[in-house]
């Protein structure tokens, strides 16, 4: 109970600071060190499987994804300093913002005695599926469809971050060209740690069937792993309109609606699994699905093209 | 047997954490910023390191063992290579030389 | 002499004591991000709560005997030099622009 | 009171913390960085919901543990469209503000 009690104040410290400090970057600093702090809290919660998709997203990617936009937008500090709101609507946001806190803290302190669960149903149900995950069950069986829309939604972000290049740089290469300097001390890093840490988000991968880990967080590390390389400059970013790259992308989305088509001959209802072959289709369903996903989420962290493809 | 190890474990685990106090102090105390570098890299190699040693008295199987041996190593690797970095910053800044 | 499962939570109580001792400790040391001077110490300071981060995450592993939380750290281990060194790439790019 | 309720009530507290940064702050930036705070609170309420349902043998209630993972990654999708779409915004004007009139 100390321990968390000392947890809690870190993380309203460190929130609150996010909020308060005066530059952006130390701000974004303070995001990062949120989200590792999240990690800690999950696993307190006994969800492992969300601490780990807290440390490589939450935390992680989005670190860096703030960290490069907060490098571009750093002369608009003092600009948006002005802009500034006066005294009096600060003070009506802190009564709105300490009401808001205060009637969810009262929903916490009434919450329904027994505590509602499915996890019961999880758990009868779970064999049917062949996995010993209970988390990935439900992602993979009985919220599939969930998971295909959420895997869609991402190609739509992806998309929509696209179509906001200039038109003379569509299907171009996204994001700076970093410089390929083969002595230099990045360089190294990235060759260490490229193979070790995909090595790593396929572990996290594929125990996911049966511990906690999975999909989302392998895939996660493997596009961050995607972008450290491309960091170190051992490879370049791939134009967007590359065929490969829109395979990679379509796969796995492609696929899942496929085996959820499959599910009306095999088992009478989309994405229904025949339980003799659920394991099967569930693994072919994650493969293809945890690469999409991998190269969707480096995709974004890229950005939208800035270089032309003929130069 | 076993409260040997446990007071292994309180040893190490406690020097560790002593090591991250003392790298911290450094890193607020200390008046620039290579000697600053110089706390921080004591404090990730031995505190980290101290830790992992202390926990290794704690787990059962092999595989357990060279997971947290991993994670330090890990974590080594990548903070050693920073660390090289961030003294290239600070040398190439010429504030601290 | 305290009987075994006595010396279990003795054990799990101290454990967790030094994970709140060493994120406390690196917590302490974000204050060097707000100060600066320069971003090599803002550097620093993110990678010592990185490493602190995992040492509470490799203590708490053990105090709950969760050891799904040990592959949380090789996440954060791999995600933190991640991290790093988009801010380094940071650095080098403000310096290029001569801020 | 339960460690879950611990966190539940710290939850609630980043909520209000990250509407507050979203009102007040004019920096777009700082606006994505508060929204993501409030979304870490709202995953903590839920995380809390999932905790009180340990049953089972299980730790927690699955089911809204994997909603949280869903959660974590569409916010993530949403921040990178959003930080996509203010750079845009930079490179039209050279400005991030999102006054009308200025």
């Amino acid at each position: 109970m100390a321990f968390d009690i000392g947890l809690v104040t870190l993380v309203l410290g460190v929130a609150a600071w996010t909020i308060g400090a005066r530059e952006t970057f130390a701000a974004v600093v303070g995001f990062v060190a949120y989200g590792l702090l999240l990690a800690l809290v999950w696993v307190r919660l006994a969800a492992p499987d969300v601490a780990m998709t807290e440390a490589a997203l939450g935390s992680g990617l989005t670190g860096g994804l703030l960290l490069g936009a907060s490098t571009r937008l750093a002369r608009t500090d003092g600009p948006a300093a002005i802009e500034k709101p006066s005294a009096i609507i600060r003070l009506a946001a802190a009564v709105l913002c300490t009401l808001v806190s205060a009637g969810l803290a009262a929903l916490v302190l009434l919450m329904p005695e027994p505590a509602p669960t499915l996890a019961p149903q999880v758990a009868a149900n779970m064999a049917a599926t062949g996995l010993g995950n209970p988390v990935t069950a439900v992602l993979m069986a009985y919220r599939a469809i969930d998971t295909l829309l959420e895997v869609v939604v991402l190609l739509l972000a992806l998309a929509g971050m696209w179509s906001l290049a200039p038109d003379r740089l569509w299907g171009g290469f996204p994001g700076p060209r970093h410089q390929d300097d083969p002595d230099s001390v990045l360089s190294f890093i990235g060759q260490l740690l490229v193979p070790v840490g995909i090595l790593v988000g396929i572990h996290i991968f594929w125990v996911g069937s049966v511990a906690p880990g999975g999909e989302f967080q392998g895939a996660t590390i493997l596009a961050a792993m995607g972008i450290l390389a491309m960091m170190a400059g051992l490879v370049g970013a791939p134009a967007v309109s590359g065929r490969w790259l829109r395979l990679v992308l379509v796969v796995g989305p492609a696929v899942f609606f496929t085996i959820g088509l499959a599910g009306f001959a095999m088992a009478g209802g989309f994405l229904a699994y025949p339980e003799a072959h659920a394991k099967m289709l569930i693994l072919m369903i994650e493969i293809p699905v945890t690469l999409s996903i991998a190269a969707t989420l480096a995709l974004l962290v890229a950005g939208p093209p800035e270089r032309t493809t003929q130069r | 047997m076993s409260l040997a190890l446990d007071v292994l474990t309180i040893l190490s685990v406690s020097t560790g954490a002593f090591f991250f106090l003392a790298g911290t102090v450094g890193l607020l105390r200390f008046p620039d910023a290579l000697s600053r570098l110089h706390a921080l890299t004591k404090a990730d190699n031995l505190g980290l390191g101290l830790v992992v040693l202390g926990l290794l008295f704690q787990v059962e199987g092999f595989l357990a063992a060279l997971k947290l041996v991993g994670v330090w190593l890990l974590a080594l690797l990548a903070g050693a290579t920073v660390t090289q970095l961030i003294a290239r910053i600070a040398r190439m800044r010429g504030s601290t030389m | 002499m305290l009987r075994s499962s006595e010396r279990r939570t003795a054990m799990t109580d101290f454990l967790l004591a030094a994970a709140g001792f060493v994120l406390a400790t690196v917590a302490l040391g974000l204050v060097r991000i707000l100060r600066g001077p320069d971003d090599a110490d803002r550097i620093m300071a993110a990678q010592l709560l990185g490493t602190g981060g995992i040492a509470a995450m490799l203590l708490l592993a053990q105090a709950m005997s969760a050891p799904a939380a040990v592959d949380v750290a090789l996440i954060l281990a791999l995600l933190a030099a991640f991290v790093t060194v988009a801010f380094v790439k940071r650095v080098d790019r403000s310096e290029m622009d001569g801020a | 009171m339960s460690d879950a309720t611990l966190y539940g009530l710290c939850g609630a507290v980043l909520v209000g913390l990250g509407l507050f940064g979203l009102i007040v702050h004019p920096q777009p930036l700082r606006k994505i960085l508060a929204f993501n705070l409030i979304g870490g609170g709202v995953f903590l309420l839920f995380g809390v919901v999932a905790r009180r349902g340990a049953a089972a043998g299980l730790g927690g209630d699955p089911v809204p543990q994997a909603l949280i993972i869903t959660g974590l990654v569409v916010a993530f999708a949403a921040t990178a469209l959003a930080v996509a779409l203010l750079l845009r915004l930079f490179q039209e004007t050279g400005r991030t503000t999102l006054r009308l009139d200025g």
